[in-house]
C-alpha cells in the first residue's frame, strides 16, 4: 500500500467522522428531535471515502437517499449538514432540503437524491462539463443495487460510455434495496459485470475494505481523469442501520448482522494500519476524540440555530420570478 | 338491511378493499416495491417482512402468495408497464407507485401507453388497471417525497384519478376502482393512513364520479380535496360559531368531474372556495374555478377563491412546510373575503 | 437605431437565436437525437445528416462542432439529466426533447431534478437550462406526437413556460431562454416552422413573463397559445367584418404568467375567451379562467368560455383531428355567447 | 431445415405480403394520400416472420413505430391495416391510431408504438399475465437498435429475468437510429451480449435470412412456453428505405444500400428454397400474384371507406365517463 500518511488519517477521520455523525442521527431522531425520515450510511463508510480519497473540490459527487456518508466524504461541514437534518436556517440548504437533498456544491457534491437512479444523469452532466471545458475535472456516482434496475442508470452508463465521459459509476451493493434482497431484484450474478454492457471496466470490490474500493477507484478515476472515459465499481458492502430509521429489519437474521461487525470497515482499517505500523494508536484515538467533540458541536450548533421563518419557503425557487405568483393563489 | 360497521383506519380500509376484491376475483393481482417485501428471503416469504412502505398491504401475501402479490425491483416504468400489459391481455392489477413524487419515471407508460391505449386501439382494448399511489405534504419528507400532482393526471384523457378523504371513502371507492374498466389513477394521503372511522364489513362500492357533502350549509360551498376536506371541516366548524354556515363538498373523484354537485351547491351558496394542496398553477383547484366562471357564472355573487399550495416545491423544515400547507385559517380567510 | 429585419421562417429564426447564442457564450451547448445527425459517418461528420427531425437546428454542427452539438441516444432521461447536471456546473444546455409528448420517459429529471434543484439546495446552485420541444395537432401524427401538454410544465414549480407564436418571438424569447439563469421549457409548434415573419437580423431578447397584445380592441379579450394566436385573429378578423372588435393576447409566456396585461385587457373589455390547444382539465385555459374570476372578478360581465381541445387524445384521421384542433369557428362561437 | 412445406410457403407469403404492403405505401404516401409520416419495414422482413412463425393467435407481441411487418406477420387484416393508414372507418383502429399504433389485440397484436422503448414493459406484462394464469402464451418484445438505449428496454429485461416470464426481446438492429448509427449511440460492441446483465441467453442473428431468425426464435420461444424465462435475440439487418418516408437518407452512401440488396431477404429465401427443392417456383409465383392482388384490394377497400365523422373524436376514450365531460370545455 502506497498510500500517504495524511491521507490514511484524513481516510480514518471521515470514516470515524461518517460513524459518529450516523451514529448520533439515529438517536437524535429516535429522540424526536429530527423531522421526517433519515436512511443512515453506517457500515458503508470505506466507499465513499475510499472514492472521494481521489477528489478535490472541483471533482464533483452524486449522490443517493443515503447520502449523508457522500458529503462527508467530499467535505460538506459537518456543522451545516446536521443543522438541515434538524431543519434549521443554518443547514446545508437552510432547511428547505433535510436528509435526502444534502448538498453543497462549492465542495462538488450535487446533492443527495430522493429518486432512486436520479444521480447518474446528473454526473454524465458534471462530466461533460469537464469535457466540453477541457478540464480534469472527474464525477463520481453513487448508486445502491436498488439503483441498478432503474432505467436511468443504463441509460447514463451508455452515454458516459459513448461520449467518454469522466465518470465513475459507483454501485454501493448493500445487499438490500429496502427489504428487497439484490439477489432478488438483480437478474445478474453480479452488478460490476453489466459493465460489459457499455464496453467499460467493471470491477467488483470488498465495499467494507477501504484500501480495496481506493485502490480500484484510484485506477478508474485516473482513467477518468486521462480522458479515457467511464468505469463501474461494484462496491459490495452493508448497511448497519435498517432501511430508514424505524425500519425493525425483520428481513436479516441476528447471524447476518453479526458477520457485518465482524467485517467492520473502521475496525478493519485500523488493525490493517496498527499492525503495519502505519499509524499509531495514539493518532486514532485523537482522531476519534477530536470527531467526537466535532458532532457533539455539530449538535449544539443545530439546535442552537434558528427555525427558518415560515415565509423562507417562498425563496430560492427560481432565480428570478415576480415574488406575487409564487406566493399562494388566495 | 343492516350492514356490520366498526372503526378502522384509512389504512386497513385500503388493505380490505385490496383483500376482499383478491379473494373475489383471481385476476386481480397487485405488485410493487417492497408490497410484500423480503422476497425469496425463507423466513419471510409466506409472511412478508414489509407489507408496503407504510403497511396498506401488510398480510396480503400469506394470504395470495408471491405468484399475485409481487415484490418488484426499483423500475416503475418497467413494473408500471407491464401492469398495462397485463391488463390489456387479462388481468386486474393493481400497482403500487410508492410515492407519487416518482411519477416521472414511469409517465410514459401511465399516460402515453396505460391512458391512450384504448383510443388508439380504436375501442377495441380495455386497461383494467389500478395505480394506487402516495401523496401530501406533512410529514417532513420534502421536496421529492411530499407533493399532491393528481393534476398532471387529472389532465390526461384516459384516465380517472381518485382521492379518498376517508376510510369509508377509501374502501368503496378502491373496490370501484378495481372493478372499473378504464385505468385509475388512486391518490391516497400519507397522513390520513392513522385516521379512523366507521366502515361497512363486506363489499361496497361507492361510485367514481360522485362527490359527496361532508357537511351541508348555506352561506359559501367549500370544495375540497383528500386530507383538506378535513381542514375545510375544521375551517366549517370554526366559523359556524360566527353564524357563517359553510357547505363542504369533498371532491372523491377527480376525473370524471362532478360538476352536478358543485354547480348545484353553487346555485344555492352563490359562493366559492375551493382548498387544494397541490400547486396552484393548472390544478384541480383552477379547474373547478374555471368550471364555475363558465357555467357557473350567472350563480356567482363573489370572486372564487383559491386556497392551494404555494408555487414552491415542498420545503423540508416544519416551520415553512406548515406555512405550505393550506391550514384551516386560510381557509377561514377565504371565506371571509367572500362572504 | 435602425434595426435591419427581413422576413424569415419561424424554424429559420429559432436556428438564428441558438447560433448566435453559441456565437457569443462558449459554455452554451445544444443536444438531442439527430440535432446533427451522423455522428461518426465520415462524410457528415461536419456537416450533419439532419439538422433535427424537422431542420431547426441545420448546419449548426459544421459552425460549432460535434462537441458543442452533440447527437444523442435515445435516452431522454439520460441527456436532459446530462443536461440538468451540466448546467448546473458551469454550462448553458440547450436540450431538444423532440416531441413533448415523450416528456414521461425523462419528467423526474425535468421536474424532480432540473426544476427543484435550486430550491432543495436552498438557493445556493442555478440551472441555466433550456429543453426546445415540439408541440401540437395538425400533422396527423396521431396520439403520441401531437400533445401540448404544456399545462404540465405550467404547473411545477421552478420551471418557466415559453410558447412563442411568431418568427419574431420566437427568436427574441429564445435569446431570453437560453440567457436565463433558470431551467426554460420551450415549446415550438411544428405547424409554425414554416410560417414567415419580419425578424431582426441581430440578437434582440424578448423578456420572459410578458405578454403581447397581437390586436387591440374594445368587446372581448381572447387570451391565446402559440398556433392559437393565429386562430384567435382569424376569429377576430371575420368579427370585425360584423362590428365586434376582438383583442387578442398572446400569452408567449405561461410561468410567469402576466397576470396584468390579462386583467387590464379585461378591465377595458369585461368579457374573457381563452383558446388553447392542449387538453381542457387543469389546463392553462382553465388556469386564465381562474384567475379571471379571482383577481378580475369585478370586471366581468359574462362568463369566461374556454375554448381548448376536448378530454380525449388526438386522434389520427384529419376529418377527427381537425375536430380535436380549436377553430376560428369555434372561437367565433365562444365569442358570441358573451358579447 | 426441417420446417414444413405449409410454414414455408406461409413464411413466403408474409414475407412478400409486407414487401408489397410496404412498397405501396410508400408510393401512396408519395402520391400524398396518407396522412403523417409512415416508417416502412421492408427489407427487415425476415425477422417479423421468422419470429412470429413460431406463434399463434394466443401469443402476443409488442411492436414500434416501424410496425407495419410486425402486424402483418402477427396475422393482422391488410385491409384493416391498409383503412387505418388512409385514415378510414373502416381501419384496424378506426382511423384512431395510424401507422404508429395499429392494433389488434385478438390477433395477439399489442399495437405498433410511437414512443421509442414503450413495448418492452408492456411484453413483460403479456408474460406476466400468462404466468399467472398458468397459460403456455408467450410474448415477443420487438425493438430496434435505438430503442436498445431506452431505460424501459433495461427494466423490462430484467424484470422479465428475475420474474422468469414467457418473453422474448427482438432486437431489430437496422444498423441505424434515425440518421444516427448504431455504432454511434451503443456503447457495445454487439447488443445481444447485454443478455448476460440479465443472465438470459443472448444470440446474434442474420435478420435478412429468415431461417436463421426461424431457428434462434424458435429456441427463444419454446424456451419462453417451457416456463425458463426469457431470451435476447440480435436480428442485424437493414432497412430499404429512409427512417420516414421522406428522409433523404443522406447518411447512407450508395455501396452501403446495394450491399443490402445482395442480402435481400426474399430473394435469399427463394433462392434456398429452390436450389433445395422445398417449394416450387410456380408456387412461389402464385402467392406473388395473390399478394399482389391482395394488396390492390387492400387500397381500394381503404379509399372506398369513408372517413370516420369528426365526432367520432369523443369515443373510446373509456370503457365509461360522463360523455358531457369527454366534448370541449366550450
Ligand atoms: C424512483 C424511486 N423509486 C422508489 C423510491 C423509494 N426508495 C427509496 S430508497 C429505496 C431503496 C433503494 O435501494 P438501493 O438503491 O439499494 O439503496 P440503499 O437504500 O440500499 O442504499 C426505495 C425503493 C425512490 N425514492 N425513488
Ligand atoms: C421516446 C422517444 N424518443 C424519440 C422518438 C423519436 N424517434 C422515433 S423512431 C426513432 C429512431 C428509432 O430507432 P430504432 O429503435 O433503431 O428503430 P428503427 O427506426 O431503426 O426501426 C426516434 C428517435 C420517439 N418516438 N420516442
Ligand atoms: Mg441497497
Ligand atoms: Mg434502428
Amino acid at each position: 500500500m502506497d498510500i500517504p500518511q495524511e491521507k490514511l488519517r484524513w481516510i480514518y477521520e471521515r470514516m470515524v467522522t461518517i460513524r459518529r455523525f450516523e451514529d448520533r442521527v439515529a438517536q437524535e431522531f429516535a429522540a424526536g428531535k429530527l423531522p421526517g425520515f433519515v436512511h443512515l450510511y453506517a457500515g458503508e463508510e470505506a466507499i465513499a471515502v475510499g472514492v472521494c480519497a481521489h477528489l478535490t473540490d472541483r471533482d464533483y459527487i452524486t449522490s443517493t437517499h443515503r447520502g449523508h456518508g457522500h458529503c462527508i466524504a467530499k467535505g460538506v461541514d459537518v456543522r451545516s449538514m446536521m443543522a438541515e437534518l434538524f431543519g434549521r436556517s443554518t443547514g446545508a440548504c437552510k432547511g428547505k432540503g433535510g436528509s435526502m437533498h444534502i448538498a453543497d456544491v462549492d465542495k462538488g457534491m450535487l446533492g443527495a437524491n430522493g429518486i432512486v437512479g436520479g444521480g447518474p444523469p446528473l454526473a454524465c452532466g458534471a462530466g461533460l462539463m469537464a469535457k466540453v471545458k477541457g478540464t480534469d475535472q472527474v464525477a463520481a456516482c453513487f448508486f445502491g443495487d436498488g439503483a441498478a434496475e432503474q432505467g436511468t442508470t443504463h441509460e447514463a452508463m451508455n452515454l458516459a460510455a459513448i461520449w467518454k465521459l469522466p465518470v465513475v459509476f459507483v454501485c454501493e451493493n448493500n445487499l438490500y434495496a429496502e427489504s428487497t434482497p439484490w439477489t432478488y431484484h438483480c437478474a445478474a450474478s453480479d452488478i460490476a459485470s453489466r459493465a460489459a454492457a457499455y464496453d467499460m471496466p467493471g470491477v467488483l470490490v470488498d465495499g467494507a475494505d477501504v484500501f480495496a474500493v481506493y485502490e480500484a477507484a484510484g485506477e478508474a478515476i485516473a482513467r477518468a481523469r486521462r480522458g479515457e472515459g467511464p468505469s463501474l465499481l461494484e462496491c459490495r458492502g452493508f448497511r448497519y442501520y435498517g432501511h430508514f430509521q424505524g425500519d425493525a429489519v425483520t428481513y436479516r437474521t441476528k447471524e447476518e448482522e453479526e458477520e457485518y461487525r465482524r467485517r467492520d470497515p473502521i475496525e478493519r482499517f485500523r488493525k490493517t494500519v496498527l499492525s503495519q505500523g502505519l499509524v499509531t494508536e495514539d493518532e486514532l484515538n485523537a482522531i476519534d476524540e477530536a470527531v467526537a467533540r466535532e458532532i457533539e458541536q455539530a449538535v449544539r450548533f443545530a439546535e442552537a440555530s434558528p427555525l427558518p421563518s415560515p415565509e423562507e419557503c417562498l425563496t430560492d425557487v427560481y432565480v428570478d420570478y415576480p415574488v406575487a405568483q409564487l406566493a399562494f393563489r388566495h | 338491511m343492516v350492514v356490520a360497521t366498526r372503526v378502522i383506519s384509512y389504512r386497513e380500509a385500503l388493505n380490505e378493499a385490496i383483500r376482499l376484491e383478491m379473494r373475489r376475483d383471481p385476476t386481480v393481482v397487485i405488485m410493487g416495491e417492497d408490497i410484500a417485501g423480503g422476497a425469496g428471503i425463507g423466513h419471510v416469504e409466506n409472511v412478508g417482512a414489509w407489507g408496503g412502505v407504510l403497511g396498506v398491504t401488510k398480510s396480503l401475501v400469506s394470504e395470495f402468495g408471491r405468484q399475485r402479490v409481487l415484490d418488484t425491483p426499483i423500475s416503475e416504468a418497467g413494473f408500471i408497464g407491464a401492469a398495462v400489459g397485463a391488463a390489456v391481455t387479462g388481468l386486474r392489477p393493481i400497482a403500487e407507485l410508492m410515492f407519487v413524487d416518482f411519477f416521472g419515471v414511469c409517465m410514459d407508460q401511465i399516460f402515453n401507453q396505460g391512458a391512450k391505449l384504448r383510443y388508439m386501439f380504436g375501442g377495441k382494448a380495455k386497461v383494467p388497471l389500478v395505480i394506487r399511489t402516495m401523496i401530501g405534504a406533512g410529514f417532513g419528507a420534502a421536496g421529492q417525497h411530499s407533493g399532491c400532482h393528481y393534476a398532471v393526471f387529472t389532465h390526461m384523457p384516459g384516465l380517472k384519478t381518485v382521492a379518498p378523504a376517508t376510510p369509508y371513502d377509501a374502501k368503496g371507492l378502491l373496490i370501484a376502482a378495481i372493478r372499473d374498466d378504464d385505468p385509475v389513477i388512486f391518490f391516497e394521503h400519507k397522513l390520513l393512513y392513522d385516521t379512523t372511522g366507521e366502515v361497512p364489513e363486506g363489499e361496497y362500492v361507492i361510485p367514481l364520479g360522485k362527490a359527496d357533502v361532508k357537511r351541508e350549509g348555506s352561506d359559501v360551498t367549500v370544495v375540497a380535496i383528500a386530507r383538506m376536506v378535513h381542514v375545510a371541516l375544521e375551517a366549517a366548524a370554526r366559523l359556524a360559531g360566527e353564524g357563517i354556515d359553510v357547505e363542504v363538498i369533498d371532491l372523491r373523484t377527480l376525473s370524471p368531474l362532478d360538476e352536478e354537485a358543485i354547480l348545484e351547491s353553487l346555485a344555492k351558496t352563490r359562493r366559492l372556495v375551493v382548498i387544494d394542496e397541490d400547486n396552484p398553477r393548472c390544478s384541480v383547484a383552477a379547474d373547478i374555478a374555471a368550471l364555475a366562471v363558465d357555467k357557473g357564472f350567472d350563480y356567482l355573487d363573489a370572486p372564487v377563491k383559491m386556497v392551494t399550495a404555494p408555487h414552491t416545491p415542498v420545503p423540508f423544515s416544519p416551520s415553512m412546510e406548515q406555512f405550505y400547507i393550506p391550514s384551516p385559517q386560510r381557509v377561514i380567510d377565504a371565506i371571509r373575503e367572500v362572504v
